[in-house]
C-alpha cells in the first residue's frame, strides 16, 4: 500500500539520519516489547499487558521526530512503549511501574497508568477514547500561548467509535489546533473484528466531513510511517490546523496476554497470522530496505540489536531490584490533591 | 427431580441468560466483544442464539447504551454487557440520570426493561476504571436498581429477576468471583431484587457486605468466632435495600459493622449509616462503623491487596465495636 | 436552495392530498407555537419555552408522513410541536403538560419531558443530544422484529456537536437499521453562531465518512421539506440503511423566552430577522405557491387558518379549566419504578 | 479603603472571574453560549478580555471538558462553564473519574489546576437535568473538590479560591440565588474552600446546610426563635468538608439536622449522618435527621415547591429532633 496524500499539504523526505534513527528505535521497541512479553508470563507485572508484537512501526514514527514540549497520547497497545521509546522517555520508570516499584514512573501504584508530564505525555485512562478530549486541550494550549508545539494523538481504530473522537476532530478543526490524529488501524478491537463494528474499512474517510485533510499509510513500512509523520508534524506545526494519518497495521497475537484471540464467534486463522509475521514484519522489511539502499550495514544491524538486547536486559535487572511499593495507606492519602 | 451441581459463578451467569433467552425472543444480549466471549458468561452464547441476538457493538458506551434503551421503550428486553462496570461512565448521562428516571418524569406510563452488566472489584492490581464499583453513584440516582451477588446461587436468581423486571437494573459482578463454585440447582429459580441474605448467623454483631467481602467478612467471622458471634448479611441488592433484614438482625445483635469495598464517602456504607439513625438508633449500642475503600482512587501494583478492606481490616472493626 | 439529492436513491412525489396535509399541519402548528407563546408570557406555563416561529415546516413534514408505530424522537424546538401535531399525538395534554396540569400526557409533573408511547415518541431529555442513544435503539428493534418500522430522528445542528450523534450514525450505519437523521440546521445554538461552532456550514457533509447517503433541503420550503421526507421514509422503510436529511431553517428570534438573541459576543441583527420573517415565512410561502398551483382556493386557505385558531382556543380553555396537578409525595414516589 | 457594596451572586462571581483573569493570563474561560452570556457572570467578559480568553465551545460535553483538563495539564488555569451542572453528566468518565484520580494515580506529581462551573437547584419548575444537583455524586468521588456559596460575598470569594487551587474543583451555583443581592467589599478577599460558616449562632440545634437551603433554614430558624435556638452552618463546599466546624456545634447543641436539597439516598447528607456516627456520636442527643430531595426524580411543575425542602419541612425536622 502506498502514502497516499489526501489533500495533506507538506510534504517531507527523510533524510539518512531520519532512517537510521527510526530503525534504531523500531529495534529498541520490539525488543522491550518482548522483554515486557517475558515480563508478565514470568508473572512479574502487576497488571495488563497488550503485546505490540508486529504492530509497532507507527508508534516508533510518531515518536521519533517529536520535540520534547510537543504534547503525546501514546497509544495503549504495547502501552505505548514504541511511542515512548522514541519520544525518549526514561523507560526504566516505565518497566518498574508495570512491575509495580518504588522506581516506578508513578510510585509503583499505577499498574499501566504511565504518565512523564516533564516530556508532555500526561498519564492516560484505562477507558479507550479518553485520549481525544484532552488531546484538544494540549494543541489548544500551543495555540493560546502562540507556540509552535504539536500534539500527536495516537490510538486505535476501536478507539475512533467513541463519541470522543468525534468531539476531537470537530473541536480541533474548528478551532484549527495543531492536532495529529494518529489512527492505527490493525483491523480489529479486542476480539471483534472491524469490519463487524464500522460501516467502512478506512477510518480516515471520516476526516472529510471536518474538513481535516488524511493520509493513508501501509504501517507495516517503517520508513512510510516515518514520512507520514514528518509530512504530518510539518503540517501541524505551520499552523494548518489538525491532519488526520491512518497506519494500517496487524495484529499477530491475541489482544492481551491470557485474552481471546477471536473474530466474534470465530477464532482467528493461525496461519494467516503466522504468514503476516513471516512477511510483514516491519523490522524484517525495514532491515532489508535500508541495508539495500546501503543505510545500514549488517554489522550495524547486529550491533544495534546486541545494544537493544543489552538496554532490555539492564532494565530487567534493576527493576527486579528495585523494591515493591507498597506504602502506607496515610502517605496514599497524602497524595489525593496537588498541594 | 431437582439436581444440584457445583459451577461457577460466570456460568451461572450464563445459564441465566440462555434460560431467559429461551425463554423469550424479546431478550436480546449486546457488548463490547461478547461473541467471542470476554468473560465466561457470554462465552459460546452466539453459538445457541445466533448473531441476531448475541451483538458486539462497537466502543461506544453511550451509543450501547442507547440501543437497549430505545429497544426497551419498543418492548423488547435488552440485556447490555459494559464488560467493566468502570466504563459506564462514558454513558454517565444514561446510566445515572436518564435510564432511571425516564419512568417516573414522564408520568409513571410506560417500563424501560433493561439490564445491564458490568463487572467491577478491587484487588486485580490494575486500578482505576477497571476496579470502579458504581453502586455507591448508582444508589444516589433514583429509578435503578442495583444488585451484586456473593455466590453462583444468587449470580444465577438475580440475574433471571433483573431481566424479568420492567425497570432498569443494573446487575454487578465481582471480577474476583467469576470462577467461584458453588451448589446451583438444575430447576429454575428466581432470587427477587430487593432481599438480603444471612449468610452466616450470629448474635453479637452485624456485618453487613456484599461481593468479594461477603467472604473477606465471613473469614473474619470465623477468625473470631470463638470469642464473637458474627452475624453476616449479604446486601445481594443495593436498591431496592432490604432494611427490614437489617433492623431484625440489629434488633439481635445490637452493633454494626458495614463493609463496603466501594469508595467511602457519600456511598453505600454512609447510607447504611443514614438509615441507622433514622430507623435503629435506638437498637444500637455502639456507633456503626465502616470498613470502605479509603477515600483515595484505586490505586494498582502491590497496593490493592491491602487498600481494600481485608478480613484483617474487618475483624479489627468488629473487634472495635463489640469493645 | 434546490433539493439536492447526494446519493439518495429514493425519489418520491408529493400528491395533492399529500400538499393539503402538510399545509394544514403548518397552520396548525404555527398557530399553536403562538398559543404557547401567549401562554408563556401570561405566566401560566410552569417551565421553558423555545419558540418555533418561521422554523417548524421541517417538524411538520418529518411528523405528516410516520405512522403511528414509526418511533419518533421530535426536535426540542417548540418542544416539538410540529412533528408531534403533524404525528397525530393529542397535543391538548401536550399543552396540559406545559402548564402543570393534571391532565397532562405525564400528568402534570414534567414540565416540558413530554411523551406519547403508544404514538413511539418516548419522551425526551433535556440534554441536547441525548436523542442521538436511543434512536439507534428503536430502529434495531424494528430490525429484530423485521417490521417495516422507520425511525425519525430529528434535532438541530447543536445536536450534531454531540459525540452521541457520532455513535449514532456509526451504529445505524454498521447495522443498515431504518433511521433517519433529520437535521434542522438553522445556524445557531442557543446564543453562538454555527460558524464559530462547527468547521464546516454543511452538518450533513458528516454522512459520508459513514456511508451514509445525504439529502440538503430548504427548510423554509414546506413542499421541499416534505418531499424530503417521503424519500427518506422511503428509503428507510425499503431497507435500505440510514439516510440524512439536512433542512436549512432560520431562527428570527431569541433562543427561548426571555432569553438572549446573540451570535456569541455580537447581537443578531433585527433588520435581517425581520426581513426572514418577511419574506422566508413557510407558511407565506406554501400559501402562495398552493393557491398558484390551485391546490388551495383562498377561501379554504381562510378556512383551514379558523380551525387553527379554534382549535387553540379551545386547548387553552381546557387546560386552564384543568386543575394544576399537586399530587402527594407519597403518590410520586409510588411512581419511581414500574410494576 | 474598602468599600462594600451590594451586588448580586451572579456579579460577584463575575468579579471574581474578571480579576483573576486580569491576575493571570492563564486563566481562560470556555463554555456553551458565555461570550453571549447566558448567565449574568459572564455576561460581557469578552468585551475586556477577548476572544482569546473567552471562549464558546460547541454542546460537546467531553470535548469542552478534555480542553480544560488538557490544557491543565499544559500548564494553564482554564474555568470551564457547564451552564447546567446536569450536562455533566454526558462527561460522566471525564468529571467523575479522570479529573479527580490524574493527580494520584500518576504518581502525585502533576497538578490539574481546573475549574468546573455550573449552576444547579430545584425550584424553577423545569425537573430532571436542569435541576440536578451533582454534589452527592461528586463527593462520592475521590479527588474533586466541590463548592456551593449561598451568598454573593461567599460566591465570589470560593470561585477566586476554585480558580487558584491546583486541583480539579467543581464550583456550583444555585439557579434560585443568581440575583440575590449582598455586600461584598472592593478590596480582594478569598474564601478557602474547606471551610464552613457559621450563618446565625445558636444553642439548641444544629442546621447544617447549603445554597438555597441556607436561607430556607435561616427561615425556618426565624420562625421557631422564640422556643428554640437554631445554628445555621453553611456547608460553603463539601469537599474537603469543615468536620471540625460542625462538631464545635453540636458539641454545644447535641442536636443535628441536615438540609440537603440534592437525592436522599447515599449523598451528602448521608456521609454526615456516618461521620457523626464516627466522631460525635457521644456528643448527639437525638439521632440526626436529613431533610432532602425524596428519593425519587426531581419533578417539574407545580410539584416542585414542595418536593424540594422546604422552611416549613425543615422547621418540622427541627422540632421534631428537639422534643
Ligand atoms: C471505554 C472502553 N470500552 C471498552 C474497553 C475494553 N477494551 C480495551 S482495549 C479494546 C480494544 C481497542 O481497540 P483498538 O482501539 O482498535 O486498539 P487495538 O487493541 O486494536 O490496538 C477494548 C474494547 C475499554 N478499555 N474502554
Ligand atoms: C447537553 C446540553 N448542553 C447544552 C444545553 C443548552 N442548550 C439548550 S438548547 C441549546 C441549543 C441547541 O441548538 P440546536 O440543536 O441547533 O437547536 P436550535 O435551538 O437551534 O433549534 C443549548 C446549547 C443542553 N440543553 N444540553
Ligand atoms: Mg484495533
Ligand atoms: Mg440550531
Amino acid at each position: 500500500m502506498p502514502t497516499k496524500p489526501r489533500g495533506a499539504s507538506a510534504q517531507e523526505t527523510l533524510t539518512r539520519d531520519h532512517k537510521r534513527l527510526l530503525y534504531r528505535n523500531l529495534v529498541r521497541a520490539m525488543t522491550l516489547d518482548r522483554m515486557m512479553m517475558r515480563i508478565i508470563r514470568a508473572g512479574k507485572m502487576v497488571g495488563f499487558y497488550h503485546e505490540g508484537g508486529i504492530a509497532l512501526a507507527p508508534g516508533v514514527a510518531a515518536g521519533t521526530f517529536l520535540r520534547r514540549d510537543d504534547a503525546m497520547n501514546p497509544h495503549y497497545r504495547a502501552h505505548g512503549i514504541a511511542h515512548m521509546i522514541a519520544k525518549g522517555v526514561d523507560i526504566q520508570s516505565y518497566v518498574a511501574e508495570h512491575m509495580g516499584r518504588v522506581d516506578g514512573c508513578a510510585k509503583g501504584r499505577s499498574s499501566f497508568h504511565v504518565s512523564y508530564p516533564e516530556d508532555h505525555i500526561f498519564g492516560w485512562s484505562a477507558n479507550i477514547g479518553a485520549n481525544f478530549p484532552p488531546c484538544i486541550g494540549y494543541g489548544f494550549a500551543a495555540r493560546y500561548r502562540s507556540t509552535d508545539q504539536v500534539v500527536m494523538n495516537c490510538s486505535g481504530d476501536g478507539s475512533y467509535q467513541e463519541g470522543r473522537a468525534h468531539e476531537a476532530l470537530l473541536m480541533t478543526a474548528n478551532w484549527h489546533l495543531p492536532v495529529i490524529f494518529w489512527c492505527e488501524n490493525n483491523g480489529i478491537a479486542q476480539s471483534s473484528a472491524l469490519s463487524d463494528l464500522f460501516p467502512i474499512a478506512d477510518i480516515s474517510r471520516l476526516a472529510a466531513g471536518y474538513g481535516i485533510p488524511a493520509l493513508m499509510v501501509d504501517g507495516q513500512d517503517l520508513l512510510a510511517c516515518g514520512e507520514a509523520a514528518l509530512a504530518a508534524i510539518a503540517h501541524a506545526r505551520a499552523g494548518k490546523g489538525p491532519i488526520f494519518v491512518e497506519l494500517k497495521t496487524l495484529r499477530s497475537q491475541e489482544h492481551n496476554v491470557g485474552g481471546l484471540n477471536n473474530e466474534g464467534a470465530h477464532t482467528r486463522d493461525p496461519a494467516l497470522m503466522q504468514k503476516w509475521r513471516d512477511t510483514r514484519d516491519p523490522l524484517t522489511l525495514a532491515t532489508a530496505r535500508l541495508l539495500k539502499d546501503q543505510v545500514l550495514t549488517e554489522a550495524e544491524v547486529a550491533d544495534l540489536q546486541l545494544e537493544a538486547d543489552r538496554e532490555a536486559a539492564a532494565i530487567e535487572v534493576h527493576c527486579e531490584a528495585s523494591p515493591k511499593a507498597t506504602p502506607s495507606i496515610d502517605e496514599l492519602m497524602a497524595g489525593v490533591y496537588a498541594p | 427431580m431437582t439436581a444440584i451441581r457445583e459451577i461457577s459463578l460466570g456460568e451461572a451467569m450464563k445459564e441465566a441468560l440462555a434460560e431467559e433467552m429461551r425463554r423469550d425472543d424479546d431478550v436480546f444480549l449486546l457488548g463490547v466483544s461478547i461473541r467471542a466471549g470476554t468473560f465466561l458468561h457470554t462465552k459460546g452464547l452466539v453459538e445457541e442464539f445466533g448473531e441476531r441476538r448475541v451483538l458486539d457493538t462497537p466502543l461506544s458506551e453511550p451509543g450501547g447504551v442507547g440501543t437497549a434503551f430505545g429497544a426497551a421503550q419498543e418492548g423488547l428486553r435488552p440485556v447490555l454487557d459494559f464488560m467493566y462496570a468502570g466504563f459506564a461512565y462514558f454513558a454517565g448521562s444514561e446510566v445515572f440520570i436518564q435510564a432511571g428516571q425516564y419512568h417516573f418524569l414522564h408520568g409513571s406510563k410506560h417500563p424501560l426493561p433493561m439490564t445491564l452488566i458490568g463487572t467491577c472489584g478491587v484487588g486485580r492490581r490494575v486500578a482505576n476504571e477497571h476496579a470502579t464499583l458504581p453502586y455507591g453513584a448508582l444508589i444516589h440516582h433514583p429509578g435503578i436498581k442495583v444488585c451484586l451477588p456473593s455466590t453462583p446461587y444468587d449470580a444465577k436468581g438475580l440475574l433471571k429477576a433483573a431481566i424479568r423486571d420492567n425497570n432498569p437494573v443494573f446487575f454487578l459482578w465481582h471480577t474476583s468471583l467469576m470462577a467461584l463454585k458453588g451448589p446451583v440447582p438444575t430447576d429454575e429459580y428466581i432470587v427477587p431484587i430487593g432481599v438480603a441474605d444471612v449468610k452466616r448467623a450470629g448474635t453479637d454483631v452485624t456485618v453487613l457486605t456484599s461481593g468479594l467481602q461477603v467472604h473477606h467478612s465471613l473469614k473474619a467471622a470465623e477468625a473470631v468466632s470463638s470469642e464473637i458471634s458474627v452475624e453476616v448479611i449479604d446486601v445481594r441488592s443495593f436498591e431496592p435495600f432490604d432494611l427490614p433484614c437489617l433492623l431484625n438482625s440489629v434488633t439481635k445483635t445490637t452493633r454494626l459493622v458495614v463493609v463496603d469495598e466501594d469508595f467511602e464517602r457519600g456511598g453505600f456504607a454512609a447510607e447504611i449509616a443514614a438509615q441507622m439513625m433514622e430507623h435503629g438508633y435506638d437498637l444500637l449500642d455502639a456507633p456503626v462503623r465502616r470498613v470502605c475503600h479509603p477515600h483515595m482512587p484505586v490505586p494498582g501494583g502491590y497496593i490493592d491487596a491491602y487498600s481494600m478492606p481485608t478480613p484483617a481490616r474487618i475483624e479489627a472493626a468488629i473487634r472495635d465495636v463489640c469493645r
